[in-house]
């Protein structure tokens, strides 16, 4: 019985054998100068003048959340997946009602926009507005129109 | 050439000298008549301002090219615009005392020039009224002084010529 | 001609002051600036905001600019570049310098197109001076600009990859490139900082076979910039990158006196090749390229196509470039050749003359302006009859340029920063100087 | 005097770290592969200011490949950068930046001081550039040039690598107590191999 999990205690001792060189390699052979300008944060070589804000905006948090939503939701899958064929359909129909009633939190989400990242609505709606005037003038090129339709006035510059 | 005619353009108030210097056409309004200048030139067609920048006259007062009723003054404000209709440019040239430094700012007229203006402050010290964001461009915040004044020296260090490998 | 009037109609908010795109503060009012909610832009939201630093050491800002970005959770709602990081003070050396070294001060402010500096100094002083360049150095000038356009033009294709994801676009842009710059160090010596327009005319005659290097040059690079049209403009993803992104009115671009690529791709055709022609542009044909909808889109299909209009200028000057010799024969200007100085005594003179103290320039005042791959470069230039420049002032197309970063980053996402930044392309040695 | 069998005195170890370890048979095998894994992937951190950047990219780029040393990766942050390549002029405003990125390189760091500019100011001796970025950092190697082409700055990394390797690097910085301080012109390039006589057909 014991043998199943042989090879499991063998990749967890590697798995620490190998933290353990290499943490001990680094701590042992690199040369330690501390210096309170390295632990500073890393401001793109400005010297922070105030603490960073700790105040972040709601919007990080909620795609955290949802990470975990689905996170959480994969792990009890696993359980169901290694016995599906026993439990058959019973177990299905159990785990089907476990996600619809994650994914249910995850559309609140949704509904919230805890997604909508984009640029603000009138910086969006001014897009792919044609600017210049699109009649062919001699000894003028135009460019930028691949892969795109684009709308609005044909001819707006005065001649 | 540079034919210097003197074209005395009539405005409401101070008539503006004009010469013609290369074939561009280069006005002299004073400090008072300059915003108005600047305005009635824009309503005319000169749709963008291509510069403005600040000249010293500080060790070279006696400079010929000024029209007669021009008083030279130590710093002058140089502002160019282009008129893409007719291709033409135009460059007014402003008279700054030294003592009172200060010229109005273009920024309602022609946004594209407050970088420039603040470029002109930091650098000469010329200031600017109205100005939205009137502190330093390209030099740090803490610096002295205006570098490109003509009193203030280049800042050479005199080379310390180091240990020059004697193997050579 | 598409001659817009100024009116800034439907985008009120370049004139207003109220810092509707620009954060128009130093660095400490804006540290403090998101702790205070009575502030009349950010309101009761302050505690949303956080100042974000995209600062001079940073891989996407092409050099050292920083940039403060106001921001609310992925949206940048005021921005102020912040530059002088790589100020040089190369004015105040201008002034230190004789004529004849001028264009080595000057040609290291734009190092990704160092000959149209040089042109512009070139030009300001034989405005001055009077003289007349002989035909041959005209021409000569005109092809070694237009091979540098179009390797600034492949830098910038090269660097706006890498910065939306395509790395390998920088080995490509950059492979093509190597070809341009193998000319030029046959040519003029150097791979950069040529200094070989000099006031007066160029430095040394075309190398031997440079028709058969030039050929070479037209043979490989269109086939590859039809290559960079499947890598890129095809792609889906690259288009929907850039396409709606920094969206910029003829208007605004006016009146923020944006030049260049960045104007012309707003659909307003200026380019002062065409309509205030210098050197011999106006013998030589060649269309002004010119976008639809004035987003980063635009600005980087514009500048694809200028590579092709100026191999195309390149081609014409092949057969039209005339013979004769490539410095003025003002014996005032041009320093003799080195063998007559052995044999006369004025030829010695004028060489000592010449690199000692340098020819005097006629006192007056000149601007000159040039098309340089990123807008307009002016040259502003006043003599006080010395042989030093009394004051020498250069417009760098990127000083102007950059100012337009803040209305085309309001309202996007950060990773729509990078795109525009890339977009409009500023050479921070142009921007400091 | 702790002692270990095989390593010998390790006192110094914790806090010198290798160069704390006592030199015998083994710990020099440490040090010679310790020292041959450094000069091999030392990563340097993108520090283009002006003309030079762009050669210091060119030298990235396919042509020249700096991936041949190990070194095709442009660390954007200097967490991750052993080597600091200063390609350019400094003005004073940079000078604290670029202080406060060398502090925040990982140690062991080594400096390129690329270009005249970088090297002594160059030819812009005003107010506005340092004069010499060995006032802000120690610098190990001094590449010459304005801007030094790709050859010069590949010879300038293979020197760095070469005395990182001989250990010279580290020796040289205790004696001068900053900067290793090599200059390129007393290390010639190796002449390249003269070609053989062709033998008569």
């Amino acid at each position: 019985m014991l043998g199943q999990y042989l090879p499991v205690m063998a990749l967890l001792v590697l798995a620490v054998l190998f933290a353990a060189l290499s943490f001990g390699a680094s701590r042992l052979l690199a040369p330690r100068r501390p210096h309170d300008r390295k632990l500073a944060p890393y401001e793109c070589g400005i010297i922070p003048s105030r603490e960073a804000p700790e105040r972040f905006p709601v919007r990080f948090y909620l795609v955290a959340m949802i990470f975990i939503v689905f996170d959480i939701e994969i792990i009890f899958f696993y359980p169901w997946a290694v016995a599906h064929r026993d439990i058959g359909l019973f177990g299905l129909v159990a785990v089907l009602v476990f996600s619809v009633a994650v994914f249910e939190s995850f559309v609140y989400l949704i509904g919230n926009g805890a997604l909508e990242w984009g640029p603000i609505a009138e910086v969006r709606k001014a897009a792919s507005r044609r600017l210049g005037s699109d009649v062919v003038r001699p000894g003028v090129r135009q460019v930028g129109l691949e892969g795109r339709k684009v709308d609005g006035p044909t001819d707006r510059s005065a001649a | 050439m540079s034919e210097t005619d003197v074209a005395t353009e009539a405005h409401e108030d101070a008539p503006v000298a004009s010469t013609a210097l290369f074939g561009q056409a280069v006005l002299y309004p004073d400090r008072g008549a300059y915003l108005a200048t600047v305005e009635s030139l824009r309503d005319e067609g000169y749709c963008t301002a291509t510069d403005l920048t600040i000249v010293d006259y500080l060790t070279h007062p006696g400079r010929s090219g000024l029209p007669g009723g021009v008083q030279p003054e130590r710093f002058e404000v140089v502002v160019g615009l282009f008129d893409h209709a007719r291709r033409e440019r135009v460059r007014l040239r402003i008279q700054v005392p030294a003592d009172d430094p200060t010229v109005p700012s273009l920024f309602d007229l022609f946004p594209g020039t407050e970088a420039m203006e603040r470029e002109a402050w930091d650098l000469f010290g010329v200031s600017f009224e109205g100005h939205p964001d009137h502190s330093r461009i390209l030099l740090p915040e803490d610096w002295v002084g205006h570098p490109l004044r003509k009193d203030e020296g280049i800042g050479a260090i005199p080379v310390q010529f180091k240990s020059a490998s004697d193997r050579r | 001609m598409a001659a817009v009037r100024l009116d800034l109609g439907d985008d009120e908010r370049v004139r207003r002051r109220d810092g509707s795109a620009v954060l128009r503060m130093t660095e400490v009012e804006a540290a403090d600036l998101v702790l205070d909610p009575s502030d009349p832009v950010t309101g009761e939201r302050a505690d949303e905001r956080m100042i974000l630093n995209m600062g001079p050491a940073h891989p996407s800002t092409h050099g050292v600019l920083r940039l403060l970005l106001e921001m609310e959770g992925e949206t940048v709602l005021r921005s102020k570049p912040i530059i002088g990081y790589l100020h040089t003070g190369m004015e105040k050396t201008g002034e230190n310098l004789t004529f004849l070294q001028g264009p080595t001060n000057v040609t290291r402010m734009d190092y990704a197109s160092p000959l149209f500096s040089e042109l512009v100094f070139a030009l300001a002083t034989e405005q001055l001076l009077g003289i007349e360049v002989p035909e041959r150095a005209t021409w000569i000038r005109m092809l070694m600009c237009e091979l540098n356009r179009v390797a600034s033009h492949l830098l910038f294709q090269a660097t706006n990859g890498m910065d939306l994801g395509a790395v390998s676009m920088m080995i490509y842009g950059w492979r093509e490139r190597e070809e341009v710059l193998r000319f030029f160090e046959k040519v003029t010596g150097l791979r950069m900082n040529h200094n070989y327009i000099r006031p007066g005319g160029v430095a040394a005659d075309l190398s031997d076979g440079w028709q058969d290097d030039v050929r070479h040059l037209l043979d490989i690079i269109p086939p590859r910039l039809d290559e960079y049209e499947v890598l890129l403009n095809d792609q889906p993803i690259f288009r929907a990158r850039l396409q709606g992104v920094g969206v910029l009115a003829p208007a605004e671009a006016l009146a923020l006196s944006a030049t260049g690529p960045i104007l012309r791709a707003t659909g307003y055709d200026w380019d002062l090749r065409r309509d205030e022609p210098y050197l011999a542009y106006d013998r030589v044909d060649f269309d002004v390229v010119v976008g639809t909808c004035g987003d980063a889109f635009d600005r980087f299909a514009v500048r694809l196509e200028e590579i092709r209009q100026s191999l195309h200028i390149v081609e014409q000057i092949l057969d039209l470039l005339p013979d004769g010799d490539y410095r003025t024969q003002d014996k005032k200007v041009t320093p003799p050749p080195r063998a007559r100085i052995d044999e006369s005594m004025e030829a010695l003179i004028h060489h000592f003359k010449i690199f000692t103290e340098g020819f005097h320039v006629p006192e007056g005042e000149v601007y000159a302006a040039v098309e340089s791959p990123r807008g307009e470069l002016g040259c502003y230039l006043v003599s006080d009859g010395g042989p030093k420049p009394y004051r020498m002032h250069i417009r760098g197309p990127s000083f102007a340029n950059l100012q337009t970063l803040p209305h085309l980053m309001h309202g996007r996402l950060v990773a729509d920063a990078v795109a525009v930044i890339s977009s409009v392309d500023p050479i921070m040695g142009e921007v400091d100087r | 005097m702790a002692r270990v069998p095989i390593l010998g005195d390790i006192s110094g170890v914790l806090d010198e770290g290798l160069e704390g370890l006592e030199h015998n048979f083994v710990t020099a095998r440490i040090e010679d592969l310790v020292k041959w894994s450094r000069a091999r992937s030392c990563w340097p951190a993108t520090f283009g200011l002006a003309c030079c950047a762009i050669e210091m990219m060119a030298t990235g780029a396919a042509h020249y490949d700096l991936a041949r040393y190990g070194m095709e990766v442009f660390r954007a942050s200097p967490r991750q950068a052993d080597l600091m390549i200063v390609a350019g002029r400094v003005s004073q405003k940079m000078a604290p930046v670029l202080r406060q990125i060398y502090d925040q390189m990982m140690e062991p760091k080594w400096v390129i001081s690329m270009g005249v500019c970088a090297s002594s100011g160059g030819m812009f001796n005003n107010y506005a550039i340092v004069q010499g970025v060995d006032q802000v950092v120690p610098v190990d190697v001094y590449a010459p040039g304005c801007p030094p082409g790709p050859e010069t700055l590949m010879h300038a990394i293979l020197t760095l690598h070469d005395k990182i390797l001989t250990g010279e690097l580290t020796s040289r910085r205790e004696q001068t107590g900053a900067g290793a301080g090599f200059d390129l012109a007393d290390f010639p390039a190796p002449e390249p191999p003269a070609p053989e006589p062709e033998e008569a057909p």
